[in-house]
């Protein structure tokens, strides 16, 4: 999120930080699976945990999210996840309603 | 406009990239909208298999976890050529640049074998609702990678012939963006369609 | 492979009188435009101010060009539908139920997407860069290609009636119906495309004006400086961003369906339609308050201007707009309460849906408090705003009736869901855009529009919509269904009756408003706006010349405070002169957003009759001219100071011989005399 | 046979839809008259011409008006929401309507462009009449072998869709005997505005004795002539069917099943962040 044309200064570090904390985070929920090592729900709770800090992740390594982005991206960004929570929470909460009403 | 009195455009201010990294930025977001109705529509619709084949004997993690990886690395491999040119190293953002170029091409030659692969086995969208549903959310990453793709072979040519001028510098950064998004959504994508499936 | 995919010669408009001659009025219309244009031997001229102009005032005046040519295909559909309905109790009326259902959808497309839409884009266009203090918008290229593709959606749909046929499916293309099982042919496919192209358009639109109203406002204009049009306006566009996203989704996914044969939304198979339902209203439901903040927005300014006094509770008013917004995320099941879903979820959205009457009527309070003791002068946009507040409440009010679930139960489907949405669309939407018209047009055009003609298109207008919509509430409790091509109800037909002749006046409205235009083109050396100032304005862009020159200012503004130009104007220092002028980088003109829009209207036209390589070779083409503008770094042009000196001495010389401003002369005048020239 | 249910409901759901709805637009009257009034009185006071009447053109801010004006319409959607809520979870359409009664069951099939009765307590299938004893509760299970379908009776209560594949509950009551119209309100295709259906309240004298008429139909509704029958047709005249075919409505059903593993949110993980 850089200003001018050519980006600050860019170190190589965050981005090994980056990969090294993906790469954790992507191979931990992918063993779970391929052992199953714990129950079914247990995994799925993982498997949603890691993604959730993975995007963080990506977020702040690779995009380079911070507190020097411009305000205004980041309020883009919150009410980005606001709107879509609400849309694809709202949908699912829609589509199963409907679907127990309906499929007896 | 009239054209009487054009002189040669000046090189655009700072203002001007902050204005574009924040229109692409929005972008971005209407972009996610787009995918995140896409997931919602696919976790409606994983158990609408009509009779044909669920995800399970469809998906293989080996595959997944290549992908992955594929992509991963050519997001870092990206990084790097954001480091070289913030140090305005011409030649190594050009080699950093085809190694995020042949990662990604590695990803979508992985992606259209498991495609392919499935509509031979007999699972090809129209099989059902389920079907249509993970094509389409995992083809339009796939579609916006290729794009991507595009768009890596296009900031290559320009760096060989400008250089790293400001210009070609600010879509390199907005390039990035796409970048590094299309992995965010990646994660997205194995955590609800290919591990959940194969559970 | 067919080289022209699914044509075929039955699919030209030889089966019906009817269908031949609208579309032998459209291919007429379409030559008699280029005949004029070769006539004046303008080419040269259309081509270089017009079709490949960056100027968001040029591009601003082409939308509301085309939603003007929408709008007359979009009323004879009206004007169809009404005097069928008016004469077809027991008897088939003229329209058979294919051609019928084909003029409802298509006057509900044209008149959301091609004619609200484009108005509204233009208008913005138009008016916020200068109320911002800004040169242009963000991305004037961009704007371009959204406005070209725009087009090219509109396009999509006027050929329809030229080639092949339109959607039967209503606005709306509920699957299954819409799905290839039960509407084969192109007709949806139409539909499909022309929204998709469109609602891309639009959403650049969004992404665009957000970009330019956050990061291109004049020194001094802070966020809670804005005029309140574009606070609406800002609203509006985040709104487009996030809901379009919905739109691309349903329509794609239905595509999908009928081009690859996939069952998103089939009977059986795993598809599932309600979701179509689901995605279509959380872009539908947003969509009706994008058009109407918009209007919300013109109608803040024209109170405020011609009550002659400051608007009331400015941060209520943008607090509300924000509270609309935000809620109109949350409300999009009550578009299908009667779908079956528990008693939990109508209830929740019922009430979501009821909470936004409340920032609503914060929003009427606070207009009618700036008219409490006002100075009110009834010029035709003012008279729009007073028409706007009466009925516009008895939609609303229809409106919180139809959030009840159990009341939705009863008339949802009817045509009081019909008088609803005409209820708050005309009055809200088209009253608010043709008050914006009649007061911007001078902005535009540099001279004012006729205010006899203006107040009788109002007093049409408002009586027409009366007769036309009041008796559907009726109709709805006497349960006629809404898109009903006959009926065997004695008690219906007198309602219909009364309904065809309120749209007539409505007819009578608008021929009204073409008189207007031509008269004051005749008047308009009297009509003539010198100062650029026509009604004692407030905000920024009365402070620039009418029309603007293409950098709008020369000198950005130093904004103080809220109603930036009156301020200037209270402390005398409005229309000075500075001594010295500085080069103006502006975008120079290009050609590419036009072929990409044209290009786009290619592709989808290919994609509706399965013309494969005309569709790729279309979509190569686009990616290659993308690439070339991306290649190039020499996207502007500077006009030097002495051109620009030239340009202001112009204008100064003017005001310094303006005329008396108008709104002196008027009885009620209470503000700051014209300027009496330069310093 | 179009009565306007505003004016003359024939069943307590329809009296009680209606109630809300006067009861609603009497208290929205509070905030829609002042504001009729206020334009009113404010285009004649302060009209330009009128010196007399006192001009303030700074003022714009004045706290009580801005406590009015949220507080007020927001009292009212209070109001108003606890009703909502009330009458949505009382008026239902899948509740059953007096406990203590035995209802009528019917299932109810829309097809292109007509409408499929099924009475099977009784064994008999109807197109196009729905025939019922008034003061008996009605029990509908409502599908569809076509395009979506709306099924309304409007004199007796509100509407509720009719999907292939899946099954939507209605429940109504006829105070006394008549004749209503019943349709599909959704649009459907050409035949859309001929889609209607005659609902007859009778006692229960007359409507046993329209059984027995049934009954004595010949035609039976077996698998050929319902194949027959879904063939879209328009103006379909009344139609008695004396027997039909065993789980009818079941098959309709599931001739569209979706899957027969279950669909529940359990396989799913939550919804992504962004
Ligand atoms: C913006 C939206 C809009 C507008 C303005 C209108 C305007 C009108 N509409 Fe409507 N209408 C819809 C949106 C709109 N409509 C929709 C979405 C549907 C549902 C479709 C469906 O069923 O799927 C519908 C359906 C609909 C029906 C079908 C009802 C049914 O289902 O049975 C009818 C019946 O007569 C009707 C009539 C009219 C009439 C007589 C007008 C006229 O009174 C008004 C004429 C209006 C104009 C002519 C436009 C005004 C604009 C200008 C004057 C611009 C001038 C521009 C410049 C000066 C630059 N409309
Ligand atoms: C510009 C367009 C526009 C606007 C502004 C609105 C505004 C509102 N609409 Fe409307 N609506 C449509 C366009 C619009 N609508 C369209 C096009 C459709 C149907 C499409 C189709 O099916 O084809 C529709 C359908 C529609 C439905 C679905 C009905 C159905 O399908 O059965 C509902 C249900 O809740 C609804 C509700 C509302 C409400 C509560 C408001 C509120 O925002 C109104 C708020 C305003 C007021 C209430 C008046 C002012 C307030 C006061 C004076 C004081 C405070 C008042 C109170 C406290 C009560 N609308
Ligand atoms: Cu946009 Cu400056
Ligand atoms: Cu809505």
């Amino acid at each position: 999120m850089e200003s001018s044309g050519y980006p600050v200064e860019r170190t190589v570090k965050p981005y090994l930080i980056g990969l090294a904390l993906a790469v954790t985070l992507t191979a931990i929920p992918f063993a779970l699976v391929a052992t199953g090592a714990l129950t079914k729900g247990t995994t799925l709770g993982v498997i949603v945990a890691a993604a959730l800090l993975q995007i963080v992740v990506h977020l702040r390594f690779f995009l380079h999210i911070g507190l020097r982005t411009p305000r205004e991206n980041l309020i883009a960004l919150a009410f980005a996840c606001v709107l879509i929570f609400i849309m694809v929470g709202g949908t699912l909460w829609i589509m199963f309603d409907l679907y127990h009403r309906m499929m007896v | 406009m009239t054209a009487s009195a054009s002189t040669m455009s000046p090189p655009p201010t700072a203002e001007q990239y902050e204005e574009k990294e924040f229109g692409f930025w929005l972008y971005l977001m209407s972009d996610a909208a787009i995918f995140a109705l896409l997931f919602a529509t696919y976790m409606m619709m994983v158990g609408n298999t009509a009779g044909g084949l669920p995800g399970k004997e469809l998906f293989s993690l080996e595959r997944a976890a290549g992908e992955t990886a594929l992509l991963l690395l050519s997001s870092t491999a990206f990084g790097f050529a954001a480091v070289a040119l913030s140090a305005g190293e011409r030649s190594r953002t050009v080699i950093w640049l085809l190694v995020t170029f042949a990662l990604g091409a590695g990803f979508i030659c992985l992606e259209v074998g498991e495609f392919w692969g499935m509509i031979q086995e007999g699972a090809p969208p129209e099989r059902s609702g389920f079907l249509s549903a993970f094509f389409t959310l995992v083809g339009t990453h796939g579609l916006h990678v290729s794009i991507g793709l595009l768009w890596i072979a296009v900031m290559i040519g320009q760096v060989l012939f400008k250089g790293l001028t400001a210009p070609v510098a600010s879509r390199l950064m907005r390039l990035g963006l796409f970048w590094h998004f299309l992995d965010i959504i990646w994660v997205i994508i194995f955590s609800v369609v290919y591990l959940p499936g194969l559970l | 492979m067919e080289i022209l995919g699914r044509f075929t010669i039955d699919s030209l408009p030889f089966y019906s009188v009817i269908a031949a001659s609208g579309a032998g009025v459209t291919v007429l219309g379409g030559l008699l435009v280029v005949g004029v244009i070769t006539w004046f031997g303008a080419w040269r001229y259309v081509w270089t101010e017009w079709l490949t102009s960056l100027d968001h005032k040029k591009i601003g005046i082409m939308y509301i060009m085309v939603a003007l040519v929408m709008l007359l295909r979009g009323f004879v559909d009206a004007a169809m539908m009404r005097s069928q309905q008016a004469i077809a109790f027991n008897s088939d009326g003229y329209l058979p139920p294919s051609h019928f259902d084909q003029i409802f959808s298509s006057h509900g497309t044209i008149m959301i997407f091609f004619m609200a839409m484009p108005f509204m884009a233009g208008l913005i266009n138009l008016i916020m860069p200068q109320q911002i203090g800004s040169r242009d918008v963000a991305f004037p290229f961009m704007n371009s290609i959204s406005l070209w593709i725009t087009t090219a959606g509109a396009g999509l749909v006027l050929i329809s009636l030229v080639i092949g046929r339109f959607s039967t499916a209503g606005w709306t293309g509920y699957p299954p119906y819409s799905g290839v099982e039960f509407t084969p042919g192109v007709g949806v496919d139409y539909w499909i495309w022309a929204v998709l192209i469109s609602g891309i358009g639009s959403t650049m639109s969004g992404i665009n004006f957000v970009a330019t109203i956050v990061k291109c406002r004049a020194p001094g204009m802070y966020m809670f400086r804005l005029p309140l049009f574009t606070w609406t306006v800002f609203v509006t566009a985040a709104l487009m961003i996030f809901a379009f996203p919905a739109l691309t989704v349903a329509c794609t996914m239905l595509m999908l369906d009928r081009t690859l044969d996939m069952h998103f939304f089939t009977n059986g198979m795993g598809g599932n339609m309600m979701n179509y339902i689901n995605i279509f209203w959380l872009w539908g439901h947003p969509e009706v308050y994008i058009l109407v903040l918009p209007a919300f927005g013109v109608f803040s300014e024209v109170v405020a201007i011609f009550s002659q006094k400051r608007l009331f509770a400015y941060l209520s008013l943008v607090f509300a707009t924000m509270a609309i917004a935000f809620l109109s995320f949350t409300v999009w099941l009550h578009h299908f309460f009667t779908m079956g879903s528990s008693a939990k979820v109508n209830s929740f959205f019922g009430t979501m849906t009821s909470i936004i009457a409340v920032p609503t009527g914060v929003k009427v309070f606070d207009w009618l408090m700036t008219m409490f003791r006002g100075r009110i002068i009834f010029k035709p946009p003012m008279l729009y705003m007073l028409g706007f507040l009466v009925l516009f409440v008895i939609g609303g009010l229809s409106g919180v009736l139809l959030a009840l679930p159990p009341v939705d139960y009863v008339v949802h489907n009817t045509t009081f869901l019909v008088a609803h949405f005409h209820n708050v669309i005309i009055p809200g939407v088209v009253f608010g855009y043709l008050a914006g018209y009649m007061m911007w047009f001078p902005k535009a055009f540099g001279f004012k529009l006729n205010e006899k003609w203006g107040a009788w298109s109002f007093w049409c207008w408002t009586i027409g919509f009366i007769l036309a919509f009041m008796p559907l509430y009726v109709l709805g409790f006497l349960g006629m269904p809404r898109r009903m091509e006959h009926y065997e109800i004695a008690a219906w037909q007198p309602h219909l009756i009364v309904a065809a002749v309120g749209a007539f006046i409505i007819f009578l409205g608008i021929v009204c408003m073409a008189i207007q235009l031509i008269v004051s083109l005749r008047d308009r050396e009297e009509l003539v706006d010198m100062t650029g100032d026509p009604w004692n304005g407030r905000s920024l862009e009365w402070a620039t010349s009418s029309p603007a020159a293409p950098y709008n200012f020369a000198v950005i503004p130093d904004v103080k405070g809220l109603d930036a130009f009156w301020q200037m104007k209270a402390e005398g220092i409005a229309y000075k002169q500075p001594d010295h002028y500085e080069d103006i980088t502006l975008p120079r003109n290009s050609s590419l957003g036009l072929m990409i829009g044209v290009l786009g209207g290619v592709f989808g036209f290919a994609m509706i009759w399965w013309i494969w390589w005309l569709a790729i070779l279309s979509m190569g083409v686009i990616a290659v001219l993308i690439i070339i503008r991306a290649c190039d770094d020499h996207t502007n042009f500077v006009m030097p100071a002495s051109e620009v000196k030239a340009i202001e001495d112009a204008w100064f010389a003017k005001i310094a011989k303006a005329p008396r401003n108008e709104m002196e002369d008027d009885p009620g005048f209470a503000g700051f005399p014209a300027p009496e020239g330069t310093a | 046979m179009a009565t306007a249910p505003i004016i003359d409901p024939k069943g307590p759901i329809i009296l009680a839809e209606r109630n809300l709805m006067f009861s609603a637009t009497a208290i929205m009257m509070i905030v829609i008259l002042p504001a009729f009034l206020m334009t009113a009185l404010f285009i004649w006071r302060y009209r330009g011409t009128n010196r007399k009447a006192r001009y303030t053109p700074d003022l714009a801010y004045f706290w009580p008006v801005e406590v009015v004006v949220w507080g007020v319409p927001a009292a009212i959607i209070l109001w108003l929401g606890i009703h909502l809520w009330h009458n949505t979870y009382e008026l239902d359409p899948y509740n059953a309507i007096n406990p203590s009664v035995k209802p009528l069951r019917v299932d109810v099939i829309a097809q292109d462009w007509k409408w499929l009765f099924i009475y099977p307590e009784q064994d008999i299938a109807v197109v196009n009449e729905l025939v019922f004893p008034a003061g008996r509760p009605l029990s509908l299970k409502i599908t569809s072998d076509t395009v979506m379908n709306s099924f309304m009776i409007q004199a007796l209560g509100g509407q509720i869709f009719a999907m292939a594949g899946m099954q939507t509950r209605l429940h109504l009551l006829a105070d006394e005997p008549g004749k209503f119209w019943g349709r599909n309100v959704q649009y459907s295709g050409a035949g859309f505005s001929d889609q209607q259906f005659r609902a007859i309240a009778t006692t229960n004298e007359d409507f046993d004795a329209w059984v027995e008429k049934v009954r004595g139909a010949e035609e039976k509704l077996d698998t050929a002539t319902y194949e027959k029958l879904l063939k879209p047709s328009q103006k379909v005249p009344v139609t008695y069917y004396s027997d039909y075919e065993l789980n009818l409505f079941d098959t309709i059903i599931a001739k569209y099943a979706h899957n027969d593993a279950d669909l529940t949110p359990s396989s799913e993980t939550a919804e992504p962040a962004q």
